[in-house]
This record gives structure tokens, C-alpha cells and sequence, in this order.
């Protein structure tokens, strides 16, 4: 390759010298990385892709609730508030249960609620997998009141006996 | 009351004042921190752009009246062909992990210097002219006009980078500065702006036989005469042959250490190694350089230098290469050589006729180092040594920055040093200043000028200071190293920061502890220095006499 | 107002200043912008740009192999390198891989900071010791920063999937082992604001980078916080609907986009300064994260002296050759007793 | 000898507040890192500078012989000599060693025997200076000597061929 050229030196820019040729260098390595850059952003998305996928709607026709009148199917706080914070007033109580042995909750209403996530709460929502569960799932939550709290029917037999 | 400073408003000085920002400041010119404008005549003989007379510390530069279009069609040019200028622009986060591995950093406190602002001073002028970004927000995205200050800017501190990489070894990116500064010196070149001491040495390479310009006929007086040294202190004369054609290898070796003390001991060495060895070798007059300062000032340049040394191995039908003890002539072999100007199918493998040794490594290249070659020889056992001749020697071993952070060469020099240095002798700096993470001699990359000397024993100060600690500590009295910048350097880098510490090529070691055998006996070693019990035992015949 | 002051202050006013359109644009109703518009122009915007500017990259070629080498070359056999060596001086592809990877996922130069201190020990023979230790806190602010980003990343798959992929679960099992508070404090939301606050700070209070830093460096890590500030914010204090959250979200994945009314503003906010951070990133230095993959001096094993390196643009260059450099000191290379290819007229003249 | 007891209790802030002062003569950005930076490898600027102030310090409180506290001047003047700092610049930091001591011990130079000692010391600190201007002159005379050395040993084969090598060392 060193051989005399017939040039001027480097800094005959526009001429002289050889243009680099327009292409892409290593475009094969670099275009790959790239491509499995993408697919893996794509990735997660495709197996719903053009699918909708609404949100669940949480299943209140639970005995307990159809049983009280229409009016007075009302949960302990308004709706917005328990979507959104639902777990914030799962926390206080169990803080005013332990902490304070407080088991009386005035709710929006001013109406009382015994302060109990498997008697206030389970009593209407009985439904766990349907209320709870669903929910949780869609939104990949794990909350770990299931680690203590028992659902319904171990709840029933544990009332049974201490009748 | 006469009108004096106070102490106190002296050390206040600021002699770069910290509360303007790095944009706001501009470079002072004072004798011994700037280097000499090149005279024309450098430039004309090889064909350099706007060869003219100017001076530094002058206000006008004459330059050319179109330089800044000059300047930024050059760096469009360049960012076109170096993926390495582009991305190191783009994608450098100024996390400050370089800041303080900069040797000029660290000896002279000039934040300028930490290498991130250094790139910063080329990136700015790169934000306003090719980035949207700069072009439409200016100062606030990081971009500046090109203007005369900035352009004498980046010829004070390209020139205060002696690219030696330590920097790009600690970038979480591998960002280069030496790429930036070679490419950086590539633009100031194109408008007629670059140094006496490279451009002299460049254009004296290109012409003439070496950096310093001398004929060919003075380049054989001068190694013949070395020869003579050899069998002066050893009663073995090396026989040297020039441009023979047909010899198995070629040898090719800095100018430093045919020129310069104590480059010139290091010579003698290599001499004696190949006599000892009878290897069937020569040297060239005409690819008789084995630096290249050309690479300093722009690739091209480099490979106009460089091209030498396959044309003449051609011509001169060898087998293969041998190149001395240099550090830039080793980046430059190791990493472009080939790309240059390969592949040498002239040329074969490199074979060590002694050993047997295919260097397998170099098998396009066709060029081995001479401390791999010897490391080799030493392995196999073909090299009858003797370390008592050593034995005056104290030494610790400093790595080049080309050959460490470009190449990888520790072992061998190291392994070599061992075999001829008697045990205990050998004593390695702390490991934070040695190997890859080696402190450059601040003086690298053709800034070794003597009237930037001010300069340079800021730039050396840290690799002194780590040189300092062992001398104090183990009394260490010799510093090691297979550089001819080096051993043209750390002499008077010493001089002034340790003083009492001499330097030493590797081969002027094994020179001295080569026997052969029918040598005379030795009483001095290459540089006539009494060798350890010969002096003492004259002294001691001397007194006898006396009484 | 000086060069840090104007810098720090832009970067500062541009992000409260986006925290102030998102919401404004909430309260006067722009959901569907905010909400559907904007995220899509986002993501189109970093997909396109960083397309752009890698292909940028990819126009210029690497003329050299020019690797950075840490450790001893291959060079004769019986040299030994250990495992190190070989990946700090790779000198085939496997090593280089291995380089890559350890630089990448390990962040291995920013770890090689290693200090000396002379520490005073009176009752010693020298009153010194020179004792070793690594100065690693950017690394560790480094790397703490980028993995809990990467965490924070991928939890938020459980966003844009139904049903969530497993890992994703685990992972934030994993995240908030401690199990403090309801909901579950996940660390890595912590870390990324713990260590982006520490590189914020130590680009202020430490001179040097206070001295080199400018708008481009202080706007990614204020807004990065921001992001976490408002995640944090949401999650624990001013509760959104989750449920309502992810069907907004999964609607954008599914290229069903749909406004889901009832969801608080900080959402939007936390949103839109999501999408700013994606459409800024291909024309920042954010670049750093395609770019550490092409480094010249990463990338390339250093085995120039075995294989052929080549550069697409090598062109003839002129030197000077052996016949003029003869030429030029003939006669007297011939009377030093040098070999020469033509012999001086003086010569022949004597024959 | 009460002034140089008080001297020696104050050994730690006046050292430290020394250095401070000689640290302020250069930019901020560096100052810092003087500062923060203790790897004396990796700082040997602010190593060899703390080394000066300290020595000189103690050499001051006791009898010292005239070669060491030059040894102890010249770890701060050789530095100072290659930066960018006129003679005055560079030897200014030993006066500031005055001012520090009138500062730190105000209450106590009130007692007019310690008065009398301190202009006393003081004199021991002008007699420092003057042996600065040595010390930066001999580090000055040092570079234009290895200036010289340098553009002669770039030749030295071709003298040492000529037979004038011996002569020139």
C-alpha cells in the first residue's frame, strides 16, 4: 500500500485524497446489537399485542352485600379514596389494633365500624379471589395481609370453635 | 508608606483566576511553559501547509485568512473517518474519573489539564459547529465559537498531552485522549501550527537518516564507533554490516540511542548481544529511525516515516524485523504498522535463528521487540550471564507509557532484568505508578524540547516523585526502561527531582553481563565505571603499594 | 451569574418548569396529550434517534486498532497471564467479549482507582507505612445508580404485561425483601435516589467537576431524581389508582390507547418526565449507553501484530524513497564503504 | 523559652493553617483536590508541599543546621520553581508564617516578654526567607544546568567519539 501516490498530502482536503467510501462500518455486529436491543424492548409487549385487556371490575355481589339495602351499600370510605388507598387504611388499622387496641373506626358517613379486616372487610367482600385477588393480580401486586389473615372459610371454623 | 505587596496578596495571585469559567480563560505564553513556532524551512521539505515565520508569545499568528474554515472542514473530515473522534465527542459523561490520572495535572494544578477539559476545549468548538444542540443554545449547551484564542488554546494544551493513555485506562468509555490530541494536532498542522522540535525531527526523518539529521556516512562512523567501545571495554570487536542485502534480519533502532547518552550504552548492548549470538543481521541507513515523531503530529505523517522500514526490508531481501528498545516506535509498530502498510508478504515469520522460536504473535507483522527476542534467549538458556557485573546497579524499572497502555510489554523486560541484575537488586516502584498504570516521563509525544523545560519537570514530577520514594527507601541508584525518549529524558528529569539517579536502557544490562568467551577480563562496565570488587580490590593494590 | 451558577440554574428551571406544564396541562384536561400523545412521540423520538445516531456512528469507520491494554500482551508461551490479563489485554474475541462484558456489566475501569496513603505509625522503624486502598466511591455511586435504574426499569414491566412475567414478580419480591410499610418499600427506588443525589452533589461540592460540568450533565441527573421523587411519592404518600395506572399504560402497549379518567396528576407528571428523559436520550450524553459498546479502545483485541487490521480509507502516501535518499549521498556512502545500488560516477571513473 | 512551648502546642493548627496559606496560591479547582487527595502518588504536589511546611515547622522550634531547613525549603521552592510563580510568589508563604502566629496567639502576645520573643522568632523566619532566595536561585541555576546537559548529551556520542566526552563531564 506504501507506495508513492501522486497526491498532495492530507490537507488537500477536496481532492487528493480518497473520500471514505459512504457506507456502514461493522454495520453487521452493530445493526444485530441493535435489532436485539429493540425486540428486547418489543419483547414483553407482543403476546398482548392489538389485544385490549381491560381492567377487571371487582365483583360485589357477594350475599352479604346484596342483602342490605341499595342505599346502604357503602364501604367503610368513598370509592376514589379505597381504589386508590385502600391499603394505606389496611396499614392504620392494623397500626390502631396492635399499637392502641382501638377497634372503633368512624367512617365517611360517621357511620362505626368495628375495625377488622376479616369481620368488617371479608364480611361484605366474602368474594376474595373476585374482589381481591383479581385486582391484585392485574396489577402484579402481592400484598402480604394473606401471610396472617385467613380467608372465609378458615375464618368460619375458627368462629365455630370459639363459640 | 512605599506601595509593596503583601505576602499575603502574593500567594493570592491567582494565576489562573478559578472564578472565571474554563471558557472565560486564555493561556498565558511565558518563556519555558509554551513551545518554539517551527522555522519554514522544516515545514517546506515535506510538503506542509502555510510554512511562514511567526513566533507564539506574538498577538498574530499569521494565519492564513481562511484558517477557520480550514479548521472546520478538517474536522468534518475527520470526524467522517474516525469513528473514535465522533463517539469520544458524543458520548464522554465528564464523570471526572480522568481528572486527576493526568501526570500535567497533577504537577502543575492547572485544571486545564485534567484530560476530560482538555478533549472539553475541541468538544466545545464540535458541540457549536456540528451539533443542533450547540448551534442553537451556544454557551449553555457546552458549545463556543472557534476564535484565534481558542485556536492558540488548543496548541497550548495539546501540546501539554504527551499521549500517553493513562487517562483512557481509568474512562469508564475508554475515551482516548491521545486520539483526540493526535487528531487535534492533525487540524492546527493544516493551518501552518505546530513545533520547531517535531517539525525539525520530522522533516530530518524524512530526508536524512534519524531525527537529528545526520548522513549516512556519520550514522556508520558513529555505530562503527561503538564497536570500537565494545572491544575497548570487552577485547570483542562486533562486526556490523549496513544495508547488506541478504542478511536474515533487519535491525532497527531509535535515533535516541545512537546520538545520546546513555541511549549510546544501550547500543553497545544490543551490539554485543548480536556478536555473542552471531546472528546474521544488519542495519539500514535508510530506514534508521526507529521513532516516529511524524505519528505525533498526524497519522499520515506517522505512516510517511514508517514506511522506511518495510521498503527497506524489501530491498534488502530479509527475513524479518527487529526493532529496539522504543516506546513510541512500538505503539506505532503494534498498532498501525500493519494496518498501514500490510500485509508484509515480502517478509516471514519471525523464527529466532538461535532458538528456534516461531514469535507466532507477530506473524503478519514480521517484527519483533529486542526484549522479547532476548527474554526468549534467556528462557532457553543460550545467553551465558553474569550478574556480579550488575552488581553496582540498584535498579527499578519504569514502564513506558506507549509500550505498557499500547502493547503490553511487562514480562519480558522485567524477566530479562532479573537474569541480569543480581538478586536483591531489583525494586519495583508502588503498584499504582508502574505497569499499565505507569506514569508517562512528561515528556513524551515530541514535547522534549529544552526550552520547554519548565514545562516538563511539571509534566515528570509525579513519575519522579514515585522514583524519589525508592531511592529514599532502598537506596535504589538506577532507573530502568526500554524507551529512547526515556533515557533522552529522565536524565535531566532527575537531575532536578532526584538527584543522584542515573537511567539505563535494558540491553546496556545485558550487555555488561554477556560473557564470552574470549573476552578479556572486564574491569569497568559499558559506561567505564569500575565494576563492584574490581575497584575496591585496585584501591587496595594501590594503598599495598603506597606503603 | 457565573459559568456553574447559569449552567446548574438552566438544568434546574428546565425540569421544574416540565414538573409546571405537566401540571398545568392535567388540570386544564389535556389527558389525551398527556396521557396518549405524548408518550407515543416519546418513544417514537428515542427509537428513531437512537436508530440515527448509531447509524451516525457507523459511518465512520475505526481506521486502527487502537485497544487500551491493561496487562501483559500474548507474547511468548511460557509468559503466563492469568484470567485478568487476558481480559485486560484480550488478544482474541473470547477475551475481548469477556473485556466487554466485565467493562459493561461490572463498570471495570472506574474500578481500577487504587490509592496509596502513607499512614503515620510512630513505633515503626521507617514512622510510615505506604498502605493500599481502593478509592471506589464513583464506582460504587456508579454502579449502585445504574443497577437500581435497571431494577426500577424492568418492575415497571408488570405495567405494559398481563399477566406479569414472572421475573418481574420475583424481582420485586427480591426488591422489597425488608417488607417495611404497606406497600412494600422496594430498595432500588431508594438507591437510584440515594446515588443519583450522591453524583449530583459531588459534580457541585467537588471544584474540579463543578469546574468542567455543564447544563447537559446536571438536567439528566435532576430529572432522573425527579422521576424517582415522583414514582416514590406516588407509591407510598399521594396514592393513585393502581388498577386505573395500568390500564392506561397497558392500553399504550397494546396500541389501544384509551384516556382512563380518575387518576391523580402526580401520574402525569411522573409520566411526562419519563418521556422527557426517552426523547432527550439519543442527543445527550445519555449516549454513553450504546457508545460504551463501540469503543475503539474496548472493542478491539490487541493482536494487530497477528491479524490484519484494516482501514477502508489507507491511501498511498508519499515518502521518501530509498533510491532518492541514495542518491542525495552517494558519493560519499560509497567512500565510507556503504553498499549502494548505483554506483557514483567518481567509481566508475576508476574502473 | 515560653513563646517556643506555646509554638509547639499550637503545632497542629499552625501547620495546618500554613499550609493552608500555601495552598491558596493556586486554583481552586486544584486546591481541593490538594486537599482531599492523600495518595502521595497520586498528589505529589500537595505531598511534597506538607512535607516542606511540617519539616520547616520543627526546624524552626529548635536548632537547625543551616542544610537541612534548605533541604526542607527546597521540598516547597524546587516545586514552585517549574509552576508559574515569580520569586516574590514563590517565597511569599514563609512571611505569611508571621501573620498566622500574631493571629493565633493574640491574647498571649499581649504579655510583653512573649512580645519580645515573638519579634525575635520572627527574625528567624526572615533569616528562612533569605535563605529561600537561595534555595529558589540554586533550583533556577539547576534548570538552566540540566538545560545545558540535556542539549549536550544529545550529542554526547559524537563528542565522546571526538574524544572530547571526558573533558565535557
Amino acid at each position: 500500500m506504501s507506495k508513492n501516490g501522486d497526491y498532495k498530502n492530507e490537507f488537500g482536503y477536496f481532492a487528493e485524497r480518497p473520500q471514505v467510501a459512504s457506507k456502514l462500518y461493522d454495520s453487521k455486529y452493530v445493526l444485530a446489537g441493535l435489532v436485539i436491543f429493540l425486540l428486547v424492548i418489543i419483547l414483553p409487549l407482543v403476546p398482548n399485542l392489538g389485544k385490549s385487556v381491560p381492567a377487571p371490575k371487582p365483583d360485589l355481589n357477594t350475599p352479604a352485600i346484596m342483602k342490605l339495602p341499595e342505599k346502604e351499600r357503602k364501604c367503610v370510605m368513598e370509592l376514589e379514596y379505597m381504589r386508590a388507598s385502600h391499603m394505606q387504611l389496611l396499614n392504620d388499622w392494623r397500626d390502631q389494633v396492635v399499637r392502641d387496641g382501638n377497634r372503633e373506626f368512624t367512617g365517611a358517613g360517621g357511620k362505626k365500624y368495628l375495625i377488622s379486616l376479616q369481620n368488617t372487610c371479608l364480611e361484605c367482600h366474602s368474594n376474595k379471589t373476585k374482589f381481591c385477588d383479581q385486582c391484585h393480580n392485574y396489577a402484579a401486586v402481592v400484598p402480604n395481609c394473606w401471610g396472617c389473615h385467613l380467608d372465609r372459610e378458615k375464618k368460619q371454623v375458627a368462629r365455630a370453635e370459639a363459640k | 508608606m512605599a506601595k509593596v505587596p503583601t505576602p499575603k496578596e502574593l500567594t493570592r495571585i491567582n494565576y489562573r483566576p478559578p472564578a472565571k469559567s474554563w471558557m472565560d480563560t486564555k493561556p498565558e505564553f511565558r518563556p519555558g511553559v509554551y513551545l518554539n513556532a517551527p522555522s519554514p524551512k522544516w515545514l517546506e521539505m515535506i510538503g506542509y501547509p502555510y510554512p511562514r515565520k511567526w513566533s507564539v508569545p506574538d498577538e498574530d499568528w499569521h494565519l492564513p485568512p481562511d484558517w477557520k474554515e480550514i479548521i472546520l472542514a478538517g474536522m468534518e473530515d475527520r470526524l467522517k473517518r474516525f469513528r473514535t473522534l465522533k463517539l469520544f465527542f458524543d458520548i464522554c459523561v465528564r464523570c471526572g474519573a480522568c481528572a486527576d490520572k493526568c501526570h500535567y495535572f497533577l504537577g502543575s494544578g492547572d485544571p486545564k489539564n485534567m484530560p476530560v477539559l482538555r478533549a472539553e476545549l475541541l468538544r466545545s468548538v464540535y458541540r457549536r459547529y456540528f451539533k443542533t444542540a450547540g448551534k442553537l443554545l451556544g454557551e449553555v449547551a457546552g458549545a463556543r465559537d472557534l476564535t484565534e484564542d481558542v485556536l492558540k488554546e488548543w496548541f497550548f494544551y495539546l501540546y501539554q498531552c504527551t499521549e500517553c493513555r493513562r487517562c483512557s485506562l481509568f474512562c469508564p468509555y475508554g475515551i482516548d485522549m491521545a486520539e483526540m490530541t493526535i487528531l487535534g494536532r492533525e487540524l492546527l498542522s493544516s493551518v501552518g501550527i505546530n513545533i520547531e522540535w517535531v517539525m525539525a525531527s520530522v522533516a530530518s526523518c524524512y530526508e536524512k537518516v534519524g531525527h537529528i539529521g545526520a548522513t549516512p556516512h556519520a550514522y556508520k562512523d558513529m555505530i562503527d564507533f561503538f564497536a570500537e567501545e565494545c572491544e575497548r571495554i570487552t577485547g570483542i570487536l562486533p562486526e556490523v554490516t549496513y544495508n547488506r542485502k541478504g542478511a536474515e534480519i533487519l535491525f532497527i533502532a531509535p535515533s535516541g540511542d545512537y546520538f545520546a547518552d546513555p541511549g549510546t550504552y544501550t547500543y553497545m548492548g544490543y551490539l554485543l548481544l548480536f556478536q555473542y549470538l552471531g546472528l546474521d543481521y544488519t542495519i539500514s541507513t535508510y530506514a534508521a529511525e526507529g521513532g516516529n515523531f511524524g505519528y505525533f503530529i498526524s497519522h499520515e505523517m506517522g505512516k510517511r516515516l514508517n514506511a522506511k522500514f518495510y521498503e527497506e526490508a524489501k530491498r534488502l531481501g530479509v527475513k524479518w524485523i527487529l526493532g529496539g528498545e522504543c516506546g513510541h516506535m512500538w505503539r506505532v509498530c503494534n498498532q498501525y504498522m500493519t494496518t498501514w502498510h500490510g500485509p508484509a508478504t515480502f517478509l516471514e515469520v519471525p523464527k529466532s535463528p538461535i532458538t528456534g522460536t516461531v514469535f507466532e504473535h507477530a506473524r503478519e507483522h514480521k517484527m519483533v521487540h529486542i526484549c522479547e527476542f532476548t527474554a526468549d534467549l534467556i528462557h532457553h538458556g543460550k545467553l551465558k550471564l553474569d550478574p556480579q557485573r550488575n552488581a553496582h546497579l540498584k535498579l527499578t524499572f519504569h514502564d513506558s507509557c506507549n509500550t505498557s497502555r499500547a502493547m503490553g510489554i511487562f514480562e519480558e523486560p522485567r524477566y530479562i532484568i532479573r537474569h541480569v541484575l543480581p538478586e536483591g537488586h531489583f525494586f519495583e516502584m508502588p503498584p499504582n505508578t508502574i505497569r499499565e498504570k505507569t506514569f508517562c516521563c512528561g515528556s513524551g509525544s515530541g514535547v522534549n524540547a529544552d526550552e520547554y523545560l519548565e514545562m516538563r519537570m511539571r509534566g515528570g514530577f509525579p513519575r519522579a516523585n514515585a522514583v524519589r520514594y525508592v531511592h529514599d527507601k532502598y537506596g535504589v541508584n538506577h532507573l530502568g526502561c526500554i524507551c529512547a525518549i526515556d533515557r533522552a529524558v529522565l536524565p535531566t528529569l532527575m537531575a532536578y527531582w532526584v538527584p543522584g539517579m542515573e537511567i539505563t536502557g535494558i540491553h546496556e544490562l545485558v550487555g555488561n553481563a554477556l560473557v564470552f568467551d574470549d573476552e578479556i577480563e572486564r574491569t569497568t562496565d559499558l559506561r567505564d565505571r569500575d565494576l563492584v570488587g574490581v575497584g575496591k580490590a585496585e584501591e587496595a593494590e594501590g594503598e599495598a603499594e603506597d606503603e | 451569574m457565573d459559568f456553574f451558577k447559569r449552567h446548574f440554574s438552566v438544568a434546574f428551571l428546565a425540569v421544574i418548569g416540565l414538573v409546571v406544564i405537566a401540571f398545568i396541562g392535567v388540570k386544564a384536561n389535556l389527558q389525551l396529550l398527556f396521557g396518549v400523545v405524548i408518550p407515543y412521540l416519546a418513544i417514537l423520538i428515542f427509537i428513531e434517534g437512537l436508530v440515527y445516531q448509531i447509524i451516525r456512528w457507523l459511518r465512520s469507520p475505526v481506521p486502527f486498532r487502537i485497544p487500551t491494554t491493561a496487562g501483559q500482551q500474548r507474547s511468548l508461551g511460557w509468559i503466563s497471564r492469568d484470567l485478568g490479563e487476558k481480559l485486560d489485554n484480550p488478544a482474541n474475541t473470547m477475551q475481548t467479549l469477556g473485556r466487554m462484558a466485565l467493562e459493561i456489566l461490572a463498570f471495570r475501569s472506574l474500578f481500577r482507582n487504587l490509592r496509596a496513603e502513607l499512614r503515620e505509625m510512630p513505633e515503626t522503624y521507617a514512622g510510615g507505612k505506604l498502605v493500599y486502598w481502593s478509592y471506589k466511591w464513583l464506582w460504587l455511586g456508579a454502579i449502585a445508580f445504574h443497577y437500581a435504574f435497571l431494577v426500577v426499569l424492568l418492575r415497571h414491566l408488570r405495567f405494559v404485561t398481563e399477566p406479569a412475567p414472572a421475573f418481574v414478580n420475583l424481582l420485586g419480591e427480591v426488591d422489597g425483601f425488608i417488607q417495611f410499610y404497606v406497600p412494600t418499600v422496594y430498595l432500588s427506588g431508594i438507591v437510584l435516589v440515594v446515588a443519583g443525589l450522591y453524583l449530583l452533589l459531588r459534580r457541585i461540592y467537588t471544584p474540579t467537576l463543578r469546574y468542567i460540568s455543564l447544563a447537559a450533565d446536571y438536567f439528566p441527573l435532576l430529572l432522573i431524581i425527579s422521576i424517582a421523587t415522583t414514582g416514590i411519592l406516588m407509591r407510598y404518600f399521594i396514592k393513585v389508582d393502581i388498577t386505573a395506572v395500568k390500564e392506561l399504560v397497558i392500553g399504550l402497549a397494546t396500541f389501544k390507547p384509551k384516556v382512563v379518567p380518575g387518576i391523580g396528576v402526580i401520574l402525569y407528571i411522573h409520566l411526562f418526565l419519563v418521556c422527557v428523559l426517552f426523547a432527550y436520550f439519543p442527543f445527550s450524553k445519555l449516549m454513553h449507553m450504546p457508545g460504551v459498546f463501540l469503543s475503539p479502545t474496548r472493542n478491539l483485541p490487541n493482536n494487530n501484530r497477528a491479524v490484519m487490521h484494516v482501514n477502508p480509507w489507507n491511501y498511498p502516501v508519499k515518502f521518501h524513497p530509498y533510491l532518492e535518499h541514495e542518491a542525495a549521498y552517494r558519493e560519499a556512502m560509497y567512500e565510507a564503504g556503504l553498499p549502494v545500488e548505483i554506483l557514483p560516477e567518481s567509481a566508475e571513473k576508476e574502473e | 523559652m515560653v513563646l517556643n512551648g506555646l509554638l509547639k502546642e499550637k503545632r497542629a493548627v499552625l501547620v495546618e493553617r500554613w499550609r493552608e496559606a500555601l495552598f491558596e496560591s493556586y486554583p481552586l479547582e486544584t486546591r481541593q483536590f490538594f486537599r482531599k487527595e492523600k495518595d502521595r502518588f497520586q498528589n505529589p504536589v500537595a505531598h511534597r508541599l506538607s512535607r516542606g511546611i511540617e519539616g520547616l515547622y520543627g526546624a524552626l522550634l529548635q536548632e537547625t543546621e543551616e542544610e537541612e531547613l534548605k533541604g526542607y525549603l527546597d521540598e516547597i521552592i524546587r516545586v514552585k520553581a517549574v509552576q508559574d510563580f515569580s520569586p516574590s510568589q514563590a517565597l511569599a508563604f514563609i512571611f505569611l508564617l508571621k501573620g498566622l502566629i500574631r493571629e493565633e496567639l493574640a491574647a498571649e502576645l499581649c504579655d510583653e516578654e512573649l512580645g519580645r520573643q515573638c519579634l525575635e522568632f520572627e527574625s528567624h523566619i526572615d533569616g528562612l526567607a533569605l535563605l529561600g532566595f537561595e534555595v529558589y536561585m540554586q533550583c533556577r541555576e539547576k534548570l538552566s544546568e540540566i538545560r545545558i546537559d540535556e542539549v549536550k548529551r544529545r550529542v554526547s556520542g559524537l563528542l565522546r567519539k571526538a574524544g572530547l566526552g571526558m573533558e565535557l563531564e
